[in-house]
């Protein structure tokens, strides 16, 4: 009963996310795409974390585990991206603000 | 279902819906920084609840430590993040 | 339940690995990509192999990303950028055919395997002269040890390649770019908060790795994670590459597990562990695995050397 | 846990830079416990794993003059979370209203913290509250980006900053609770 129940969680929150893949799709920006990974990252982790509890294997959530602590990984990647070549800190550049 | 079952149900409720609305505001906000709010927020506060909820169902001290630090990683990644996805989308190229 | 779940992965699966493909914008088709990883990890759980599923998260949803949005930048900075006149057709054809010929050996090969779990009953049997609690680690450290032992070959060889790639100017010089260094932003204190969180997580999945899901490969990954973020974030710059000690560390874990085979060789049985002494042995070649591992990916991901 | 802050409390004065060392070995080895659900054969990988973070994270972040109240952190954290949990509530109400009730707009927060890893901290958490957004520092303070840019947010965002930086505050005194980085 609980089984079934994390599993129909499981399948909603996947779903759920999934509806992110449009702006993946459509942008406009380039952050709106990457947006759109991490929601799937973060979603991804608790998707981890109800399989786990659905199969009370404890193991998966060391998935979960290295999901959220990578999940921001790409967008860091992506923020280096702003200046060419890659060398630059967001924060760094004031002058082009908005 | 016992007491527990139910509050576990309900936290699982809780959990999809705010996924869910995390979903919405990224499709249906204006801009793009509005849109990271619904990303930001929306999002820990569904794990959060699937994350206690998972709790629950498993009804070990331990593991509930484990799942109360993975929450907190995402919590952490996640609040760090959007600061700095926020301060890339200012410049024109990426919001282009 | 879990069928409506699997369906829906499946399907989820397969659109986000052809927006990848059929993506007309070549930064959606990255982020299609990562999301793919990410998904695939999740059916890796569904399947039972929480392993593979650890490798997948940690490499697929991690540290791809990095590396793609890093060869991203690489086209746009060139000059190059998305191709302007369309590929000729008799290139599509015959990247489909060589794709459809690919996917009929293995469906072939997948059809053909004798009985329904293979060699799956042998493992557990013979596990306990292993002393491993975890079979996948037993496969790809006992049975089949060979198989592991080439592939850190392949890994080193990889980045033996990307290194050949290096203007003579800067061999042996430092790779990446010359990170700007603002001391207290966010990305600075992130790079200062985060890594060390990173590295208890890696030794954790190194020790897990013996009896539960886990072992050299994850933690290396989520090593080498921890090296790039220090890097990106301006923290430490890379190391030169014509150091001696680095290049010790690169080739430390093939060098522990070809000795210990040829070890075995001077006692009678080349590429073999002592009798009664493999789980030590076996533990031996995965530290030093999975240092090797972290230090080749993290320079994979650097690239050539791009300055003195 | 509780033993370590009575002696920080008492040393505080004496030895800054060992009470950081001991207070981040600390916490580093609940992460361990928590990750090996208290697995008392672990420990030997688990002082391995104790001592490298430590050491990494004093490479990275230097014990230095950055006082900060780690009992006020705690004890500011559920008051976090609730307002947090309203933060997503907020959000998700805005989202699915149907006629999408914001109105963004820009402030600029002030802010005392010029500690880094401190500031930082404060945007993340700026992030996760409702209706502000934190896109890093410039000249003026925070950036901040507001769903709704009303003066009540601004009330609330330098009551926010208020709070924590007492739990960070550079010119505290060394005796009360403390310093840590």
């Amino acid at each position: 009963m609980m089984e079934e129940l994390f599993m129909l969680a499981a399948l909603c929150v996947l779903l759920s996310v999934a509806g992110a893949l449009y702006r993946a799709w459509r942008g406009p920006g380039r952050a709106d795409r990457m947006m759109s990974a991490q929601l799937i990252g973060s979603g991804g982790g608790g998707v981890a974390v109800l399989i786990a509890a659905a199969r009370r294997e404890p193991a998966i959530l060391d998935v979960a585990l290295v999901l959220a602590l990578l999940a921001a990984f790409a967008a860091i990647a992506f923020v280096k991206t702003i200046t060419r070549d890659g060398a630059g800190d967001p924060e760094a550049d004031t002058e082009d603000g908005r | 279902m016992s007491v527990v079952e139910l509050i576990t149900a309900a936290l699982l409720a809780i959990g999809v819906f705010f996924y869910f609305a995390g979903t919405v505001g990224i499709l249906r906000f204006p801009d793009v920084h509005s849109r990271l709010h619904a990303l930001t927020k929306a999002d820990n506060l569904g794990l959060m609840a699937i994350v206690i909820a998972a709790g629950l169902h498993f009804g070990d001290g331990w593991i509930a430590g484990k799942l109360a630090l993975i929450w907190l990683l995402a919590l952490f990644a996640a609040g760090m993040a959007a600061q700095l996805v926020a301060r890339a989308a200012l410049s024109p190229e990426h919001n282009a | 339940m879990s069928l409506a779940f699997d369906l829906a992965l499946c399907i989820l699966i397969l659109g986000a690995a052809a927006l990848a493909v059929f993506g007309r914008d070549l930064f959606g088709s990255i982020v299609f990509f990562i999301v793919y990883g990410v998904l695939i990890a999740l059916a890796w759980i569904t399947l039972g192999a929480v392993d593979v599923s650890l490798a997948e998260a940690a490499i697929g949803a991690g540290v791809t990303g990095v590396l793609l949005i890093g060869a991203w930048q690489g086209i746009r900075d060139g000059g190059g950028g998305e191709p302007e006149a369309p590929t000729p057709w008799p290139l599509h054809l015959a990247a489909g055919g060589a794709a459809a010929a690919l996917c009929g050996v293995i469906s072939f090969a997948v059809l053909s395997l004798p009985g329904h779990d293979g060699l799956a009953g042998e493992v557990p049997e013979n596990q306990g002269a292993l002393e491993l609690g975890n079979p996948v680690t037993g496969v790809l450290l006992g049975f089949r040890a060979y198989d592991t032992l080439l592939e850190t070959l392949v890994l080193t060889a990889a980045l033996a390649a990307v290194w050949s790639l290096t203007p003579s100017q800067f061999w042996g010089g430092i790779p990446g770019p010359n990170h700007v260094k603002p001391p207290d932003g966010v990305l600075a204190s992130f790079g200062r908060m985060l890594p060390p969180r990173g590295l208890i997580v890696a030794v954790y999945l190194v020790w897990a790795g013996a009896d539960a899901p886990g072992g050299a490969f994850q933690a290396g990954t989520v090593l080498a994670a921890v090296w790039i973020l220090i890097v990106l974030a301006g923290l430490r710059d890379e190391p030169r590459l014509s150091r001696l000690p680095l290049r010790a560390l690169i080739i430390l874990g093939p060098l522990v597990f070809l000795g210990v085979g040829l070890i075995g060789m001077l006692l009678g049985a080349p590429l073999s562990y002592p009798e009664g002494q493999a789980k030590p042995v076996i533990l031996v070649i995965e530290y030093a695995l999975t240092l090797s591992i972290a230090a080749t990916l993290a320079l994979l991901i650097a690239g050539p050397a791009r300055r003195r | 846990m509780a033993g370590g802050r009575l002696k920080l409390k008492q040393q505080a004065v004496f030895h800054p830079v060992f009470l950081t060392v001991l207070k981040r070995a600390v916490l580093m080895a609940l992460v361990w416990l928590a990750l090996t659900g208290g697995d008392a054969q672990a420990w030997v990988y688990g002082a391995v794993a104790v001592v490298c973070a430590t050491a990494l994270s004093l490479i990275l972040l230097p014990a230095g003059p950055r006082p900060a109240r780690v009992l006020r952190l705690f004890a500011l954290f559920p008051g976090f979370l609730m307002r947090s949990i309203v933060g997503g509530v907020d959000v998700a109400w805005r989202a699915l209203h149907p006629r999408l009730p914001v109105s963004p707009g820009w402030v600029s927060q002030k802010t005392s913290m010029r500690d880094g890893p401190a500031r930082s901290l404060f945007g993340a958490e700026t992030s996760l509250l409702p209706g502000t957004l934190s896109a890093g520092c410039d000249e003026a303070g925070l950036k901040i980006h507001c769903l709704d840019a009303s003066e009540r947010t601004q009330t609330r965002l330098a009551a926010e900053e208020k709070r924590l930086a007492r739990a960070f505050s550079e010119d505290g005194d060394a005796n009360e609770e403390g310093r840590v980085s």
